[in-house]
């Protein structure tokens, strides 16, 4: 059962692969990387999961000085970068196929070819 | 595409909801330092809210709480603040964000609560700025 | 003779090299005055004459001129050496860029010919890059020069920037990069092997670190590298279409400088990359020496079918590079001498025929072999000196051109073949075969014409002074800078210690 | 205070200026590309501080925030990051002297955020370069990607879709990456490059590793545009603008190129990617293949930026060859062939960028004699870069191939050396196509009015003329460069 999260992030792997490859329509397209940012970013913070651990703050108070029973905190700290940059790109992304759109009319990956050709 | 109807229900709600996002946004950003949270998380929420008011308020309304054309500098100051945090210790003696050497005359302790803190202000402002921005921009009709 | 060399430290090995190249920027500049910048042409040509001529006092006393530039990849540096050999050829080419740049004076303002600004500085450049193979002390440095001559060479084979010039440019770059490439994976292979890229007399390979196959590949690598160049059949079909070029250059460039670069190289190689030693250890002499031979006849017998004059005169050319193969290829110290000697005495007889034909063209605009009644009378002093050449190509005594060909003969005689020596023969009765119809239809056909023009003396005084120096060379082949004794040198040296 | 904090100086202030160009140049547009040529002038100078440092044996690590590796992010500094970041700040520099010509004309009204493009672009691309921890890499190779799209979309109409292509590949290429990061994470529990190597040095190999490794090499080829991960690169180079092109192409992949050659050598080390598994074979395989694909297509292209988008195709491939000869002279070659390769593809778009600018067109069955007379100068950087390209000695490309081919003939890999000298000779037909035209085609004088301008800008052909001319002296010079830099950091084990 422990790999269970490995498994659901191969198949969002492969969802998003696929999306972004095969799909002819270029928000679908976009759609597909997001789900493979996601699938990534997942399966850092899987990696991260300790049984029966807990948040990582080192605080009297809370009674758990020793820090095996913390999960990892580099890897949630490692995407939340990870997800600013996942933002930026989609931004990015969303900002051509906008500008994509109102230059060409359409978001079909075949007919933006042929209407490139045309000029 | 479809035009902008105002909605009174929506309205009204998003009204009553935009301000308590907006505190829970800043407490966030405060208390980056010291608890899960800071200034990604808080800036995003800050915009929420903004982006709420613009959503249903309209762009017209919108732009009454949150000029456009703020967007770009205040991003920019945002991570000015947080780049000149770091800088300012880089010109102090330490290495670039190492808060200890910041010029404040206080333990490193509390130089470097501080420095995260400068930090996560400025970082909140910039991500708000650039989340509002970002919605502003693909709004935007230039008819090429 | 078993002297040793001695080796002395001097920056003239380079000023050689780069006096041409120093013209170039002045030529250049000097666009719009056309005498100013004929005089930086001449001017360069002399001083690098008299630049090499310093050289040959102290190579007569046995010390050889060095100069180490800097490191250019590491553990190879880029050196001049003005050893025999070098200064042999240097000689012949600097001194030919004298009469050849008087010559282009008056061929190119004769045809009121374009863009001479670039054809005086292509052909400075060229000259740079001879010397710079003539002086090379190391495969690199040789490389180095002799892809600058490929790329320089193009603007002149083009000039005309007619189609078929393109076209004869595209199969001049065609042949001559693949060579170049060729050459590349040939000097990374010897660096590989030896580690060591300097040219040494008697040859840089070790026989036990170089199994038979290797060094047959190594040693097609090298010939087709140098090969395409020195025209050896089948590499030579570059070299009549580049005929297209102004007679200036076909002279010195396709009769002497680029050709002779290729003939050089293959002396190179012979003698200074693999040595006698190796290549009769592993066969390569007899697979070099079919080559020429093949290349003499088939040549000359092509040479029959020219109508285009200087087309014909083209594959004489490649028949008497091959001599020069030939020579390399015997093995034996006389055949290498009068490989180097016919170097020499082909440069001169060949320039001369081509400065012939380039007067017969500015004169009466006519290139063609069936047009050229009545020439003889019409140019008396062309035709004559043509005469002569024709005569001395053929190898009848008096002239020059018979000393080279007695040398690679006796050599035959020495290697203990005669095949190569019957073929000689042969071929210099072909020599006369498709060359005397030409004096016989100048002389004897057609009406006297009557003289319209008569020769530019700025173009007969260059051709008279070439082909008195053939017979000079042919009388006294040892008086003329003592280019016989300096060629025997190198063929003793190289085949010193070797026994067949 | 400069001499602690040199390695982090570069990419810091290319961020910092980067982010206050907005706010400076908010009133006076104007004032953007001053600004960018000054920080950029900076750059330069620090990068030639830097190497100099570095030439005097040291090697510079400087630790982020005053945390130290492993755990905090470190910047590293040895001869070859401090190389690399050297050609790239000058290439940079001089397309960005020749960028204050054609910027107006270009992108009329965005040439502030444009500028501030350019320093995010180089800020990312110094900081792959210096950073020695492989996620802050990631970190840069995104803001350095999301530049570039930006960059690109502000070309020509189909420009946007160029970029979106470039956009979606580079993104899968990134996601990748940060994959195999995370398989590495998981394998070794550090980021940290030196560390990493220690760590990889001592575990047996396990199948994580090699997954780590493998996505982590599928990632960077995508963003280098090895050959069959290319499909982005055409049509980048051809629609971006001419600032653009002359940026990416020559900083673009390399930096990939680089990233790369740290992995390969630096992280994981020949003992896995040569004795485990046979990658290095695969990579050179798939180079040799993209060198004659790009050149056989470059030949195939009607339009000059498409044909040296393909040569760029082709010799990302000679990079790919080196790395995958895994010896010190392919590697040297390689090494070589990045500064080489860049200063002449640099020059190259620059030249379609001024022959853009003047006559409005690139299109080179529309080239002829014409242009050799408006353009003397630009047609002579051509030629000259162009022999270089071409391998014509003593030029810098001549040595790249020559170390590449010595390393093939020291691995007696006999397909390689073929496949490097062949390409050079396709080269030679592509860039001989040009001259022909260019030398020696008659204009036809009716359409005259193709050509704008009358001349070329000085400010369009000094850099220009800079970049193609120290072709010469890279070639002649090359010997130095490589004993005293290259060779200085052979990857251990070769």
């Amino acid at each position: 059962m422990s790999n269970f999260a490995y498994i659901s992030v191969a198949i969002l792997l492969t969802l998003g692969i696929y999306g972004m490859v095969l799909k002819k329509n270029l928000v679908k397209k976009l759609i597909g990387m997001t789900i493979l940012q996601v699938a990534v970013i997942m399966f850092f913070i899987a990696s991260a999961v300790k049984g029966g651990a807990t948040v990582p703050v080192l605080d009297e108070r809370l009674g758990i000085p020793n820090p095996i029973h913390y999960i990892s905190p580099l890897q949630h700290c490692l995407m939340l970068t990870a997800i600013v940059v996942g933002v930026a790109t989609s931004g990015v992304a969303f900002a051509l196929a906008i500008l994509i759109y109102r230059r060409f009319k359409t978001l079909d990956e075949g007919i933006l070819l042929q209407r490139m050709g045309e000029k | 595409m479809r035009r902008f109807r105002r909605n009174i229900i929506i309205l009204m709600v998003s009204k009553m909801v935009a301000p308590y996002i907006m505190l829970f946004a800043f407490y966030v950003i405060f208390h980056g330092h010291l608890s899960p949270g800071g200034g990604f998380q808080g800036g995003t929420l800050l915009s929420a809210a903004i982006l709420l008011m613009r959503l249903t308020a309209g762009i017209k309304l919108g732009e009454r709480q949150f000029k456009r054309i703020l967007g770009t500098p205040l991003g920019s100051l945002g991570v000015l603040i947080y780049f000149g945090v770091g800088f300012l210790a880089l010109l102090w003696g330490g290495e670039f964000l190492n808060y200890a050497y910041l010029p404040f005359g206080l333990t490193p302790e509390k130089l470097r609560y501080l420095g995260i803190l400068l930090v996560e202000i400025g970082v909140g402002i910039a991500v708000a700025a650039i989340l509002v921005s970002i919605y502003d921009d693909l709004l935007e009709h230039n008819n090429e | 003779m078993t002297e040793t060399w001695q080796v002395y430290p001097s920056i003239i090995p380079l000023y050689v090299v780069g006096i041409s190249l120093l013209a170039v920027p002045l030529i250049v500049l000097s666009n719009n005055r056309p005498n100013l910048r004929e005089f930086w042409t001449l001017g360069a040509s002399i001083v690098k004459f008299l630049l090499v001529f310093s050289l040959l006092p102290n190579l007569l006393s046995h010390r050889i001129a060095l100069f180490t530039l800097w490191e250019i990849a590491p553990g190879i540096t880029l050196t001049l050496k003005a050893d025999a050999m070098g200064v042999f050829f240097a000689l012949v080419a600097s001194s030919l860029w004298i009469a050849t740049s008087l010559y282009s004076i008056g061929y190119m303002r004769g045809l009121k010919e374009h863009k001479q600004t670039r054809y005086f500085a292509s052909f400075a450049v060229c000259l740079s890059a001879t010397m710079g193979i003539a002086f090379a002390a190391n495969i690199l440095t040789f490389l180095i020069f002799y892809e600058i001559l490929t790329v320089a060479t193009y603007p002149l084979v083009i000039h005309k920037e007619t189609k078929e010039a393109i076209s004869a440019g595209r199969k001049y770059l065609a042949y001559t990069l693949s060579a170049g490439i060729l050459l590349i994976a040939a000097t990374v292979l010897t660096y590989k092997l030896t580690g060591n890229l300097d040219f040494k007399a008697g040859g840089i390979f070790d026989p036990t670190s170089l199994p038979r196959q290797r060094a047959w590949i190594l040693f097609l690598l090298f010939l087709g590298g140098v090969g395409v160049k020195a025209a050896i059949m089948p590499l030579h079909s570059w070299l009549p279409a580049a005929m297209i070029a102004p007679t200036p250059v076909s002279a010195l460039l396709h009769a002497v400088a680029v050709v002779k670069s290729g003939a050089f190289g293959v002396l190179r190689l012979v003698g200074f990359i693999f040595g006698p030693t190796l290549m009769h250890l592993y066969g390569l002499d007899i697979l070099l020496t079919t080559l020429a031979c093949l290349t003499i006849i088939t040549a000359s017998l092509l040479a029959f079918r020219q109508d285009n004059l200087k087309h014909r005169l083209a594959y004489s050319t490649v028949g008497h590079l091959s001599y020069i193969v030939l020579g390399a290829a015997l093995l034996s110290p006389a055949a290498f001498a009068g490989a180097l000697l016919h170097l020499l005495n082909h440069a001169f007889l060949k320039i001369t025929l081509f400065f012939c034909a380039g007067a017969i063209y500015v004169t009466m605009h006519k290139e063609k072999i069936s047009e050229l009644k009545g020439v003889g009378h019409a140019m008396p002093w062309t035709m004559g000196a043509f005469t002569i050449a024709t005569i001395g190509l053929m190898g009848v005594p008096p002239l020059n051109g018979f000393i080279s060909k007695w040398e690679i003969c006796l050599g035959s005689l020495q290697a203990g073949t005669v095949l190569p020596l019957i073929i000689l023969i042969i071929s210099g009765l072909l020599n006369g075969g498709y060359l005397f119809p030409i004096i016989y239809k100048a002389y004897y056909t057609g009406t006297p014409h009557p003289i319209k023009e008569k020769e530019p003396y700025i173009m007969v005084v260059p051709l008279l002074v070439t082909i008195s120096f053939a017979v000079l060379l042919g009388l006294f082949p040892n008086g003329v800078f003592t280019f016989f004794d300096l060629a025997t040198g190198v063929g003793k040296e190289i085949l010193r210690g070797f026994v067949r | 205070m400069i001499s602690h904090n040199s390695p982090a100086l570069i990419p810091l202030i290319s961020l910092g200026s980067a982010i206050a160009l907005p706010l400076i140049a908010f009133k006076k547009k104007a004032l953007a590309h001053p600004f960018t040529l000054l920080v950029s002038f900076t750059m330069v100078i620090l990068s030639f501080y830097n190497i100099a440092r570095v030439w005097q044996g040291e090697r510079i690590t400087y630790h982020f925030g005053g945390w130290l590796p492993p755990v905090g992010i470190e910047y590293l500094l040895d001869p070859l990051s401090a190389f690399i970041a050297c050609v790239i700040n000058t290439v940079a520099f001089f397309v960005l002297i020749h960028a204050g010509g054609i910027l107006e004309r270009e992108v009329p009204h965005r040439t502030v955020p444009y500028c501030a493009l350019i320093l995010l672009f180089l800020c990312g691309a110094n900081g792959i370069i210096i950073t020695g921890d492989v996620f802050n890499l990631y970190v840069f190779l995104e803001i350095f990607s999301l530049a570039g799209y930006g960059l690109i979309a502000v070309g020509e109409r189909a420009a946007v879709v160029a970029s979106f292509r470039y956009l979606i590949l580079g993104t899968l290429g990134a996601s990748f990456y940060l994959l195999g990061v995370g398989f590495l994470y998981i394998v070794t529990g550090s980021l940290n490059m030196a560390d990493l190597k220690r760590i990889i040095a001592v575990i047996p190999v396990n199948p994580a590793l090699i997954a780590a490794l493998a996505l982590m090499v599928t990632g960077m080829a995508l963003k280098m545009a090895l050959f069959p991960l290319h499909g982005w690169l055409p049509d980048a180079y051809t629609y971006a603008p001419s600032t653009t092109s002359a940026l990416i192409a020559p900083i673009g992949t390399k930096v990939a190129a680089y990233v790369l050659i740290r992995l390969l050598f630096f992280v994981f080390g020949i003992k896995i990617t040569v004795d485990t598994i046979p990658l290095l074979d695969v990579i050179g395989y798939m180079a040799a293949a993209g060198v004659l694909y790009g050149s056989l297509l470059a030949i195939a292209q009607k339009e000059m930026k498409r044909m040296l988008a393909y040569s760029s195709v082709a010799q990302i491939g000679y990079i790919g060859i080196g790395l995958s000869l895994a010896n010190p002279m392919g590697y040297i070659g390689a090494v070589l062939h990045i500064l080489n390769h860049a200063f002449m593809k640099g020059a190259l778009f620059l030249v379609a960028g001024n022959l853009r600018n003047g006559s409005g067109h690139s299109e080179i069955p529309r080239f002829d004699a014409r242009l050799r007379k408006k353009y003397p100068g630009g047609m002579a950087a051509f030629s000259v870069a162009a022999l270089s390209m071409i391998g014509i000695p003593p030029m810098a490309g001549f040595f790249s191939k020559w170390y590449l081919s010595l390393g093939a003939v020291e691995k007696s890999n006999w397909v390689m050396l073929a496949v490097i000298l062949i390409s050079s000779l396709l080269n030679a037909v592509y860039f001989i196509r040009i001259w022909e035209r260019v030398y020696l085609i008659k204009g036809n004088e009716e359409n005259d009015d193709t050509l704008l301008q009358e001349k070329e800008p000085l400010i369009l052909l000094v850099p220009t003329l800079i970049l193609s001319f120290s072709l010469i002296l890279l070639g002649l010079g090359n010997s130095f460069l490589v004993t005293k830099i290259i060779a200085r950091i052979i990857p251990p084990g070769m």
